[in-house]
C-alpha cells in the first residue's frame, strides 16, 4: 500500500478506476469518473472503451483539461462524434457494461434524486434533473454513484427518484418493472463503499476507507446503515494509481478542490 | 439576415425553442441574448441540457415552459434562476416538463417521423413519469409523445445563404431537433460559398426547405465551445455562477453582458476571444 | 401547339412535368418522373426541390444518365446527401408537395398493385414490391402515376393494394383509415389523363391524347370508365417541353424505348 | 480479414442478414457471392430494395425469408429468381414479409434503440399490412415491429483495420441496419490508416464495438455504384436479367459469375472496371 498522502477524491477515483473491467464499454460522464476512467485505460483495463451522451465513443481518455464532456480535448482523438441518439442505442440494448452517475442523494435502496427536494410543485431546491442519469440507471449493465458522505445526501428515502436504483428495495423491483440492467453495483463516497445484496435491497457497508470508522459512516447516514460481515478497509491508492491520477488532472481541479 | 431580424421573424411570444441541442458544445448564446433583448416571453423552451443558456433565459422572464433533461451549469453545478423560478416563481412561475437525455431525443424523433410517441424503457421507475404529461406509461413501456418545435436555434461552424449547414464534434440531438421543428434559424461562424458545403452534401445537416434564416454570428456560441474554432471559456461560467447566486446579481450581470449591449460584436469586444482559440481544427 | 413529332413517352413527360408547381418539394422517383422533374424545374417551376428516397435532395436535375436515383450523376451537386428515414421525415411530416409512383396495375379508385397479381400465399406473378410507393401514396399531399395503358393493367380492382389511391371509394375514405395526404391526383396513361372527384372516388378521363379516341380508352381500361362532361385533347408537348425532354434524355434511354 | 473467413464465421445457416442497405449503391455483391459459394442456407435477408442481389441468393438457395420493402433489378424490372420462388417455389419456397421503404427503416430503428416497435401510418390502407405479422394495427395506426439483424454487411468506401467505417453518397438505411444488427461485417474499396478516418470522427458510420469483420475488397460491389469510385454498370443489370428469366439461364450465370469462381479478384478480372471508374470523387 502507498505511504504517499492523497486526498478523498483521489482515493474515490481510485476505487472508481477498480470498478472499471477490461474490455467494458463505459458510458463515462464526468468529472471523478473521467479520471477514473483514464486510471482504468491506463492500468487493468487496456481494450475498455469509453462513451459520452453528448455524442462520443473514445478509447485514450483525453489529455487536457474538461470542463463538460462536450469540450474541444474530448473530441480530439475520438473513435466516433455522432448523434446522442446513436449512443444511447448501445445503451438501450444493454451493450454498456457500466455507467457512472452523479447525484445530489440517494436513498437506502440506490435510488438517487437530482430533480427536487421536497414538493416537485414548489420545491425546496430545484436540482438540475435526470441528464442521462436516468438512462444510465434504468439501462446500463450496472452502474456506480460518487458522493460526498453527508447524512443530508443519504437518505432513507429520497423524496423524488430521478434515476431508479433497486425502487422500493423488494427482490426483483427492476425487473419487475422492466428496467433493463442490474443496477447500482455501488456507491463510493468520500467515507466509505456501499453495496448491495444480490438482485437489488438494501445499501451495506463493504468497506471503509483507510483512516475513516464504520461509527463515522452510521453517524454521517440517515438510515440504519448496516456492515457487511466481511467488512474491509478500502484498499488505499497506489502509487501507480496516484501518478495516473494526477497526470490526468495536473491542476488538481477535480481532486483537490 | 441579422440576428436582431432572425429572432423579430421567427421567434414569437409563445414560441416553442429548442436551443442548445448539441449539449454543451454549439449553444447558440447570442441568439439567446437577442431574444432577451427582445424580451421575449412565455417561450417554451426545449433541449437536453443547456449550460446556463436556459438559465439566462428563464432570469430574464422570457419563459413560461422548459422541456428539457437537465438545466444548470455543467462545470459549476445548480442553475440559480431555475432555481428561483421554480422554488419561489421569480421573475416569474414556470411550468416544468422533465426529460431525460434519451427521452427527449426519441421525442424529437417522434415529431421528425410524425410518430404520436416512440415507446422506450426510459424512463421507467423514474418519478420523472409524474412530472411529465408527455411521458405516459403503457403496460410495461413508457410512450415518449412527440415533442414538436416551432423553431431550433442551431450554432454551426459553417452555412451556407441557402441553408446549407454543417457542424462538427459530437451532434448530440442537432438533426432531430432540426427536422422536427417546423423551422431552424442557423447561426454560423463562418457563411461560406454554396461550392464548399455542397461538396461534401453528406455533413449538410438540415433540409434547406426547414432553415428559415442564416446568420452570421462568429463567436456566437461564446462562452460554450465550437470545435475547431474555440475552447469552452470555464472562467466565464464560473463568473456567471457567482454572479446569479443572487437575484439582484443576475440583473447586474444581465445588463451588463446582454441588456446594455446593442449586439453580440459588443459582447465580443469585452472578451478575449483570443485566449481561447484552437491552435488546430 | 407543337408540329414536332414525339413519342408517347415524350407526351407523358411533358403532361407529368405540368402537375410540378414552383416551389414544389417533390418526390421524384425514377424513369418518366426524372424526366418530367427535368423539365419543369427548367421552365415553370424554377424552385422546385427534388427528393429521393435514397437519401438525396436537389434542385437542378442531373446532367447525366441515370439508371438508378443512387447513381453518382444524382449525388453530384445534391443539396443533401442523407438517410432515407430524413427524407421520409418530411414526407412523414406532410411536407412533401407532389410524388411520382411506378405501378403495375391501377383500379378505379387509383390503388395501386405493385406486389402480387393473384393469391399472394402463391402468386401468379410476383412484382417486387411496394418501395418506397406505399409511403408516398399514404403521406405525400398528392400523387401522380404514369402507366401504360392496356386492360390488364387499368383493372376494375386490383387484388392487392400496394399503395393506396381512394381505398373502395366511398368518400372520406383515406381520413377515415388516417392516411395523410389527399391521394393520386391524376393517372398519366399513354392514351390519356385519368382524374378523380374532389376528395376520392372513381377516376374519369380527363384528358385525351392527341390521336386517340375515348373509344380506344374505353377498350382499354377494365372497367366502364366515363368521360368528363368538359373531357378535352390533351394538350401536346410544346417545342420547349421537346427540347428540354430531349436535352435530359438524349440517347432516349426512356422516352423513346 | 478475407472474406471467406468473415463469412465463414459470421454468417451462419439461419442468420438474420441485413444488406444492400444503402439501397442502389454499395451492395455488398462480393459478400453475397461468397455467401452463395459457400452455400449457406436458410437466411433472412433484411432489407430496403436489393437490385438484384437478393435475387442471386434467392435464386442460389440460399434463403428462407425475405424482409424488404422491394425485390427485384431497378433498372430493368422484375426479379426473376425471386418470382420463381414466390410463384412456384424453385429452388425453395420462401416466407415473404413484405414492408415499406419508411417502414423497414423504422423497423431498424426500432431494433436500434430496443423499443418493440414505432407507431407510423405508413402503411395504413395497404395490403402489405395483411402480408407481414411485424405490421400490426393498432387503433388508427400501425405498429412497426423491429427487426434486428443478426448481422449487417456494409460496404463502404473506406475503413481502418478497427472497423471505423466511411461512406458518402446517399445513405438509405446504414446507420439503423448497423446499429441495430448485433454486429457488422465491413467490406471497403480502401482499407487505410485510422488516422485517415479518425481525422473526421463524425464520418464514421458505427462503433467499432459493432464491427465484427473488416475485409478490404475493392470492386466489391459492382455492378452497383461507389460514389466517387465506380458508376452502375448498367449493362451487367441488364445481362442478369436477359440470363435469369429461366432457372438454367440463372443456373448458367451463377456458374459464370460466381460458383466457378474463387474469389473476387478473379471476378474482377472479367469486368472492364476502368470503364466505370469515376473521374473524380
Amino acid at each position: 500500500m502507498s505511504e504517499a498522502p492523497y486526498t478523498e477524491q483521489e482515493l474515490m477515483v481510485a476505487v472508481a478506476s477498480r470498478e472499471i473491467r477490461d474490455g467494458d464499454l463505459v458510458f463515462v460522464g464526468m468529472r471523478l469518473p473521467i479520471l477514473a476512467y483514464a486510471v482504468a485505460r491506463n492500468s487493468h483495463a487496456p481494450t475498455a472503451r469509453g462513451l459520452f451522451e453528448v455524442g462520443l465513443m473514445r478509447d485514450q481518455p483525453a489529455t487536457e483539461f474538461l470542463g463538460t464532456m462536450g469540450d474541444p480535448p474530448n473530441v480530439a482523438g475520438a473513435l466516433w462524434a455522432t448523434r446522442m441518439s446513436n449512443v444511447m442505442a448501445l445503451l438501450a440494448q444493454g451493450l454498456v457494461d457500466l455507467g457512472f452517475i452523479g447525484g445530489a442523494e440517494v436513498d437506502r435502496f440506490g435510488n438517487l434524486n437530482t430533480s427536487y427536494v421536497g414538493d416537485p410543485a414548489r420545491p425546496k431546491v430545484k436540482l438540475p434533473g435526470s441528464g442521462g442519469g436516468a438512462d444510465i440507471a434504468i439501462l446500463s449493465r450496472r452502474w456506480v454513484t460518487l458522493m460526498r458522505h453527508e447524512r443530508r445526501r443519504l437518505v432513507k428515502d429520497v423524496s423524488f427518484i430521478t434515476s431508479p436504483g433497486f425502487g422500493d428495495g423488494s427482490p426483483g423491483w427492476r425487473g419487475r418493472h422492466g428496467l433493463l440492467g442490474g443496477g447500482p453495483a455501488a456507491i463510493i463516497t468520500t467515507l466509505c463503499v456501499l453495496r448491495f445484496p444480490l438482485g437489488g435491497g438494501e445499501a451495506y457497508v463493504a468497506s471503509v476507507h483507510p483512516g475513516r470508522t464504520f461509527a463515522e459512516v452510521r453517524s454521517e447516514t440517515a438510515w440504519d446503515i448496516r456492515a457487511a460481515d466481511d467488512m474491509s478497509e478500502t484498499p488505499a491508492p497506489t502509487d501507480a494509481e496516484l501518478a495516473s491520477i494526477r497526470r490526468f488532472d495536473p491542476g488538481g481541479f477535480w481532486t483537490r478542490g | 439576415m441579422s440576428m436582431a431580424q432572425a429572432i423579430e421573424r421567427f421567434v414569437p411570444d409563445g414560441a416553442r425553442v429548442a436551443m442548445g441541442v448539441a449539449l454543451e458544445p454549439l449553444i447558440p448564446f447570442a441568439a439567446g441574448h437577442e431574444i432577451i433583448r427582445q424580451r421575449r416571453r412565455d417561450l417554451e423552451l426545449v433541449g437536453p441540457i443547456s449550460d446556463s443558456l436556459f438559465d439566462q433565459m428563464i432570469g430574464a422572464g422570457c419563459v413560461r415552459q422548459v422541456t428539457a433533461a437537465w438545466v444548470g451549469n455543467v462545470s459549476e453545478g445548480l442553475g440559480h434562476c431555475y432555481r428561483r423560478a421554480a422554488e419561489q416563481g421569480i421573475p416569474r412561475s414556470i411550468v416544468i416538463h422533465d426529460h431525460t437525455n434519451f427521452s427527449i431525443a426519441l421525442a424529437l424523433w417522434a415529431a421528425a417521423w410524425n410518430a404520436p410517441y416512440i415507446p422506450s424503457r426510459t424512463p421507467l421507475g423514474s418519478d420523472i413519469l409524474n412530472r411529465n404529461p408527455g411521458l405516459e406509461m403503457d403496460g410495461d413501456l413508457v410512450r415518449v409523445h412527440a415533442v414538436r418545435p416551432d423553431v431550433a436555434i442551431v450554432h454551426v461552424q459553417r452555412c451556407d445563404a441557402e441553408g446549407h449547414a454543417q457542424a462538427w464534434g459530437p451532434m448530440g440531438i442537432t438533426e432531430e431537433a432540426g427536422l422536427a421543428a417546423s423551422s431552424v434559424i442557423i447561426t454560423c461562424e463562418d457563411l461560406v460559398d454554396p461550392a464548399v458545403v455542397l461538396r461534401h452534401p453528406n455533413r449538410v445537416l438540415f433540409p434547406e426547405t426547414k432553415v428559415a434564416a442564416v446568420v452570421r454570428e462568429p463567436g456566437g456560441a461564446h462562452p460554450s465551445p465550437v470545435q475547431g474554432y474555440f475552447n469552452r471559456d470555464h472562467a466565464f461560467y464560473r463568473d456567471y455562477a457567482q454572479a446569479s447566486r443572487t437575484r439582484e446579481g443576475f440583473d447586474a450581470w444581465l445588463e451588463q453582458w446582454v441588456l446594455d449591449l446593442p449586439d453580440r460584436s459588443t459582447y465580443l469586444s469585452r472578451i478575449d476571444l483570443g485566449a481561447l482559440r484552437m491552435s488546430d481544427e
